[in-house]
C-alpha cells in the first residue's frame, strides 16, 4: 500500500508527471472520437443526400470523378 | 510601334474551365493566325472573361493545352506574357499618378527597352495627350477606359485579349478602338475580343461560350 | 533588372503621394513611442529598462499593419494581374514590392529608432547594436510579411489571418532583436544573436519571394 | 482531370488496413505504457520525472513527421495536382497541431521541475512553438476561401515555405547549446541512452506513429466524403430542373 | 412595386458644374415630366456622369437651381433622396454579402417598410433569382451590373438617374432593362439616363452635353 | 431609427464575415500586449507598474488603426454616394456606422482589457475603474476617429494625416483614462478624472456625427 502511494507521488512530482499522462490521453482519445464520429457524420449524410435522389446512387462516383 | 512579324498560329484544344468547383465550360478548342480576329460572345456568366484569364495564362485550365506555333505554352508563362497584352474589367489606373506616368508604367515593364515616343504616340492616338499631367483619379469613366487601352500601343505584343473593350467608350473612341485593332492585325497581329457591344472587325469569327456550356442552364448557379 | 528598378520606382512615388499606409506605420511608430512616456510616467528608470521592448514591438506592430495594403491595393484595381502578365518571373516583382516595402517602412524606422531611443533614455552603449538590428531585423519582416500579405488574398478575414500567420514568424526576430540590446547593455557579446539575426535574413531571401510569387499566382486565378 | 482519380479504390483500401493499424497502435501504446511507468528505473538526475519523457519525446517526433508528411503531400499536390495529395495535407494538419500541443505542454511540465520555468526563450522551444502556429495558419487558411480549391493552393504553399522550420527543430540544439537535452536517441550512430528506457520510449514512439497513420486515414476518408457530398450538392443546385438551391454547398 | 404617381415635374435651370478647378458645362437647363425619359449624350469626358450626379445632389452646382414641381431642391437633400434612385459607375456590390444581402440592405435602406417581396420580385426579374445565395465576389460583370440596377425595383422611387446603365449587359438583359424602364414611365416615373451603347426609349428626348461646354475644346484639360 | 439599425447590422455582419479591420483591431490588441512581456522580460514588478499605460495606448493605437478603412470601403466601392442618397439626415448615418465600429472594437477591447490586466499583473484595486475608463472612453475615441476619417477621405496621404488629426485628440483621454486607473490603484479617488471623460464624451457626441457628415458630403462631391 505504502509502495503504491508513493509510486503514485511518483518522488513528489505527481502533478507534473501524471497531468502530463492525463492530458495527452485526453487528446489523443478527442482527437480520435471526433474524427470517428465525423466520418459516421458524413457517411450519413452521403446516404441521405442519395436517398433523395433516386438513380444517382450508381452514378455518383463517376459524377465526382468527371466533375473536377 | 509593332512592326511586321513573323506568321504565327495560336491554338487551344480541349479547355476545360472550373471556378469555384463549377465548370463553366468544357471541351472549347480554338485557333488563330496571324491577323485574324475572333470574338467571344455570349450571355452573362457564360465564361467569355474566363476564357480571355484562360488564355492569358492568369487562370490555369483543369484540362486541354494551349499552343504558339505548336509548341505547348503549359511550363513558359513569361514567354508568352512577353507575347500578349490583357485588357481586363478592371483599368488599373493608379489615381495618384498621371496619365503619363500611369501608361509609362505599364509599357516600361512590358518592355523596358520602349521610349517615351511609343507612349506619346499611343496617348496621342486615344486623344488623351493633352490629359498627359492629369493624375488619374479625375479622368471620366471614358478616358480611364481609353488609358488602359493605350497600352495596347506603349509596348508591341503579338496577341490581344480584350475582355469588352468598348464599354464607356463614346462612339468616336470606339472607331479608333477598330481602327488600332485593323492596323495590329495587318501587321500580323491577333486579337481575342469579348463584347456584348457592336463592334466591327472585318472578317472575324465567332465562338459562342454558351455552347460550351455543361449540363443545361446557361449560368451555373441555377 | 530594370524591370525591378521601375516597380521599385512606381511604389515608392505612389507611397509619396498617397502617403500609403507605410509611409502611416512611421508615423504610428514615432506616435507610439512618444505616447510611452505619457502611459508610463516619465520615470527616467522604468522607461530606460523597457526602451529596447518597446522599439522592436513597435516596430515589428509598425511593419505588420502596412502590410495587408500591400499586395491589396494592386489586387482589387488590376494591377497585380497586369504585373503578372509582365515577361518577367513573378519572384522578381515580389522582390522590387519587398525593397520598397522596406525602403518606405524598415529604413524610416531605422532611422526614427536611435531619435526615439533617446527619448526612452536608452543606454547609450546599446545605440550600435539597436542600429545593427534593425538593419538585420526589418528586412525579414518586409520578407516575411509579404509571403503573409500574398497568402491571404482575397481571403475572408484576411486582415486577422495575416496577423496570424505572421506574428508567429515575427516572435523570433523580436527575440534576437531585443536580447542582442539587452546583452549590449549589459556589457556581453551580443555577436552570437546578431549572427542569427542575419542567418534568419538570409534564409527568409529565398525563401519569402518563393512562397509570394506562388500564392500571388494562386490569387489571381 | 484526375480530381477525385479513384476515390474508391483509396476507400477500399483504407477500410482494409484500417482495423490493423488501429490495433497495433493500441498494443504498442499498452506495452510502452507498462514497461514505460511500471518496468523502467527512475533516472538517476532527473528522478521519476524521466517519465514524462515517454510521452513528450514520441509527441515531438509525431509532431514533425506529420509536418513532413503535409509538406510533402502538399508538395505532390501542387505539382502533380493529385486530389488525394491536397486531401491528405489537409487531414495531417489537426492532428499535427494536436501532438505539438501535447509536446509543448508535456515539455513545459518536464521544464517547471528540470528547469524551474515553466518557459523560456530557447531555440528549440521557440521553433517548436512556431511549428504550431503553422498548423494553426495552416488550418486557418485552409477556410478562409470561399472556393476550397484556393485555401487548400495557399495552405499547400505555407506548408512548403514552413518546412524549413522542421530541420531547425532538429537540429537546434546541435548548433545552439541551449537549455534543451540534446539528441539522445536519434542521432548517428548508437543512442546513449539506457536500453531499460530506450525500450518504452521506442515503443511509445512506434504506437504514437501508427496512431498518426489511424486518424489520418479516418480522416482523409471524412474528407473524401465531404467532397462527394459537396459535389451532389453541386450538381444538385445546378444540375437539376426543379431542385430547390439550399444554398448549403455555397457556404 | 411602383405605383401609379401623381403628375410631377422636375426642371434645371441655368446649371454650371465646376470639376477640379474647371468648368465642365455652363448654362444647361432640362425639365422633365412624369412618364418622360432623357437620353444625356456626348463624347467622354463631356460631363454626362458629372450632370447625373448634380441631379442626384451629390455634387452641388456651381450656379443654377433644381425644383420638383416648381419647389427649389436647395435645401431639401433628404426630400429629393426619398425620389430618386441614381446608378452610378460603381457596382456598390459587398464581396461578401450574398446577392440578397445585398439588396435587401439598399432596398430597406431606401425604404424601410418594403418587404422582402419587392427584394425577390427585383431579383426575379432581372433572372438573379437563382443566385441569392452567391456571394458579391463570384458574380461575373454583367451579374454585378444587374444586382445594381435591380435596386431600382426593390424600393420605389419617381425619377431614375442611370449613368451607362447596359455596360457589360447581355443583349438579353438591356431588354429587360428597357422593359423595366417602360413600365416605370408607364406608371408616371422618370428616367434621366446617360449612355453611348445603343438603348432604346421610345419617345425619349435628348440631352447633347458637348453643347454645353465652354470655350472651344470639348475637354478641358487642354 | 429602423435605417439606423439596418446600418449597424450591416456594418456588423462585415467585420465578422470579412473580418474586416475592427476585428483585426482586437487581435492587434491582444498580441500586442501579449507581446510586452516578451519585450520587457517577466518582471512582475515592471509589467505591475507599466500595465495601465500599456493598456491605454495599445487600445488607442487598436482603435485609430481600424478608421481609416471606415469609410474608404464604401467610398471606393460606391456604397457611400448611395448612403449619402437614402432619405436619411447623413449624420445618422454616421452614428449608425460610429455605433457599428464600437461594437466591433470598443467593445471587445473592453471585454479583452481585464484578461489583459491580469497578464500584465495589474493591481486588483485598478479593474473597477479600469472598466470604467474604458466604458467612457471608447466610445470617444471612435466619435473623434469617426471625425477623422471623413476629413480625410479623398484626401492625399490619407493614412498620415488621419493620425496627425486624431492622435493629439486621443491624448487627453489617454491621460485622463490612465490618470483614474493609477489613482484607484494607490487608492485616491477617481471621480473627477472620470468625470472629465463622460465630460469629453458629451461634448464629442454631437459634435463629432455633424462633422462627419459635412466632411462626407465634401468627399461625395
Ligand atoms: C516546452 C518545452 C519543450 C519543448 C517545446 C521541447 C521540444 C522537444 C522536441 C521537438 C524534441 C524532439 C527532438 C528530436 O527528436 O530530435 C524533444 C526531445 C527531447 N526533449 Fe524536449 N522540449 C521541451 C522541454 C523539455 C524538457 C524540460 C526536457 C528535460 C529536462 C526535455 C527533454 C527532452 C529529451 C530528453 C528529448 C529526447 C532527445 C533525443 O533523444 O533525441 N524537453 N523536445
Ligand atoms: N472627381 C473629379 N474631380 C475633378 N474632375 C473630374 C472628376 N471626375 C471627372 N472629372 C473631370 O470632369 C469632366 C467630366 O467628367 P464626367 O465623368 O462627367 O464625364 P462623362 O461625360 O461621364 O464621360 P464618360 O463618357 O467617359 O463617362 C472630365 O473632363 C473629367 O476629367
Ligand atoms: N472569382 C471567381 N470565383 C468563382 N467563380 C467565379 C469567379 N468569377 C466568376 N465566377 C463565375 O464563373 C462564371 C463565368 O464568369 P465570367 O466572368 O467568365 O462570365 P462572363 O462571360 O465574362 O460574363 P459577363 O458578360 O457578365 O462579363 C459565372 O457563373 C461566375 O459566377
Ligand atoms: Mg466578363
Ligand atoms: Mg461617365
Amino acid at each position: 500500500m505504502d509502495s503504491l502511494a508513493s509510486y503514485f507521488s511518483m518522488g513528489g512530482y505527481a502533478g507534473y508527471v501524471w497531468s502530463a499522462y492525463a492530458i495527452t490521453a485526453v487528446v489523443m482519445v478527442a482527437l480520435a472520437l471526433l474524427t470517428w464520429r465525423g466520418l459516421k457524420g458524413r457517411e450519413q449524410e452521403l446516404k441521405e443526400l442519395q436517398d433523395i435522389i433516386p438513380g444517382r446512387r450508381g452514378r455518383s462516383h463517376d459524377g465526382v470523378a468527371e466533375k473536377g | 510601334m509593332t512592326s511586321e512579324q513573323a506568321f504565327s498560329t495560336f491554338t487551344a484544344e480541349g479547355l476545360v474551365c472550373v471556378r469555384g468547383e463549377r465548370v463553366v465550360f468544357t471541351r472549347l478548342d480554338l485557333s488563330l493566325a496571324s491577323g485574324e480576329a475572333m470574338f467571344l460572345l455570349g450571355p452573362n456568366g457564360s465564361g467569355k472573361s474566363s476564357l480571355l484569364r484562360v488564355l492569358a495564362g492568369l487562370l490555369k485550365p483543369a484540362a486541354g493545352r494551349l499552343t504558339w506555333n505548336h509548341q505547348a505554352l503549359a511550363e513558359d508563362r513569361e514567354g508568352h506574357a512577353a507575347r500578349i497584352h490583357y485588357v481586363g474589367h478592371h483599368d488599373a489606373i493608379k489615381p495618384v499618378l498621371s496619365v503619363m506616368e500611369n501608361l509609362r508604367f505599364w509599357g516600361r515593364l512590358h518592355d523596358p527597352l520602349a521610349g517615351d515616343a511609343a507612349v506619346k504616340a499611343a496617348l496621342e492616338r486615344f486623344g488623351l495627350w493633352h490629359l498627359r499631367q492629369v493624375p488619374g483619379k479625375l479622368l471620366s469613366a471614358g478616358q480611364k477606359r481609353r488609358l488602359n487601352l493605350a497600352r495596347l500601343l506603349a509596348a508591341p505584343a503579338s496577341l490581344w485579349l480584350l475582355d469588352e473593350p468598348s464599354v464607356a467608350l463614346d462612339k468616336a473612341s470606339v472607331k479608333t478602338l477598330e481602327a488600332v485593332i485593323a492596323e495590329h492585325r495587318a501587321n500580323g497581329g491577333m486579337v481575342i475580343l469579348s463584347t456584348h457591344a457592336d463592334v466591327s472587325l472585318p472578317g472575324a469569327t465567332e465562338l459562342h461560350l454558351d455552347r460550351f456550356t455543361p449540363t443545361t442552364p446557361p449560368e451555373f448557379w441555377a | 533588372m530594370s524591370r525591378l528598378s521601375e516597380i521599385i520606382r512606381r511604389d515608392l512615388r505612389l507611397a509619396l503621394r498617397q502617403g500609403s499606409d507605410s509611409v502611416m506605420v512611421v508615423t504610428f511608430f514615432v506616435l507610439t513611442v512618444v505616447l510611452f512616456p505619457f502611459g508610463l510616467g516619465p520615470e527616467t528608470n522604468l522607461l530606460e529598462r523597457t526602451s529596447a521592448g518597446v522599439l522592436w514591438v513597435t516596430a515589428l506592430l509598425a511593419s505588420m499593419l502596412s502590410l495587408d495594403r500591400l499586395f491589396l491595393a494592386d489586387y482589387e484595381d488590376g494591377s497585380l494581374e497586369l504585373l503578372a502578365l509582365t515577361p518577367t518571373a513573378l519572384e522578381l516583382l515580389v522582390i522590387g514590392k519587398v525593397v520598397a516595402h522596406w525602403l518606405t517602412t524598415g529604413l524610416p524606422l531605422m532611422v526614427a529608432a536611435p531619435v526615439l531611443a533617446v527619448l526612452l533614455h536608452m543606454h547609450a552603449d546599446g545605440f550600435g547594436t539597436l542600429l545593427l538590428t534593425m538593419l538585420l531585423g526589418t528586412p525579414t519582416l518586409s520578407l516575411i510579411g509579404a509571403m503573409g500579405a500574398a497568402l491571404v488574398l482575397g481571403a475572408r478575414r484576411g486582415g486577422v489571418l495575416l496577423s496570424l500567420l505572421v506574428l508567429p514568424l515575427y516572435v523570433p526576430v523580436l527575440i534576437l532583436g531585443v536580447g542582442a540590446i539587452d546583452a549590449a547593455v549589459q556589457g556581453l557579446p551580443a555577436d552570437g544573436l546578431l549572427l542569427m539575426l542575419g542567418g534568419f535574413l538570409l534564409g527568409a531571401l529565398p525563401l519569402a519571394p518563393w512562397a509570394a510569387a506562388a500564392a500571388l499566382r494562386q490569387a489571381l486565378e | 482531370m484526375h480530381r477525385f482519380a479513384n476515390p474508391a479504390r483509396f476507400l477500399r483500401l483504407a477500410s482494409v488496413i484500417q482495423p490493423w493499424t488501429a490495433a497495433v497502435t493500441l498494443l504498442l501504446i499498452g506495452a510502452g505504457l507498462y514497461f514505460g511507468l511500471l518496468v523502467s528505473p527512475a533516472d538517476y538526475q532527473q528522478g521519476e520525472t524521466v517519465r514524462i519523457m515517454y510521452v513528450h519525446v514520441p509527441a515531438a517526433w509525431v509532431a514533425m513527421a506529420a509536418y513532413s508528411c503535409m509538406a510533402g503531400a502538399s508538395a505532390v499536390g501542387l505539382i502533380w495536382k493529385h486530389p488525394l495529395a491536397d486531401l491528405i495535407a489537409k487531414s495531417a494538419s489537426p492532428i499535427g497541431a494536436s501532438f505539438t500541443f501535447l509536446c509543448l505542454v508535456t515539455g513545459s511540465l518536464w521544464g517547471k521541475p528540470m528547469w524551474g520555468t515553466w518557459w523560456a526563450w530557447d531555440a528549440r522551444l521557440t521553433s517548436m512553438l512556431i511549428l504550431f502556429f503553422l498548423y494553426l495558419g495552416h488550418m486557418a487558411l485552409l477556410n478562409a476561401f470561399d472556393d476550397p480549391g484556393r485555401g487548400m493552393k495557399a495552405a499547400a504553399i505555407l506548408a512548403l515555405a514552413g518546412f524549413v522550420n522542421v530541420p531547425v527543430i532538429k537540429f537546434s540544439v546541435d548548433w545552439w547549446n541551449t537549455l534543451h537535452q540534446p539528441a539522445s536517441v536519434t542521432r548517428l550512430g548508437m543512442p546513449k541512452i539506457d536500453p531499460s528506457m530506450l525500450l518504452p520510449l521506442l515503443l511509445m514512439g512506434v504506437g504514437f506513429t501508427m496512431f498518426f497513420v489511424t486518424v489520418l486515414l479516418l480522416r482523409v476518408r471524412l474528407e473524401v466524403l465531404a467532397a462527394k457530398i459537396r459535389a451532389i450538392r453541386l450538381t444538385q443546385i445546378h444540375g437539376m430542373p426543379g431542385a430547390d438551391p439550399s444554398g448549403e454547398a455555397l457556404g
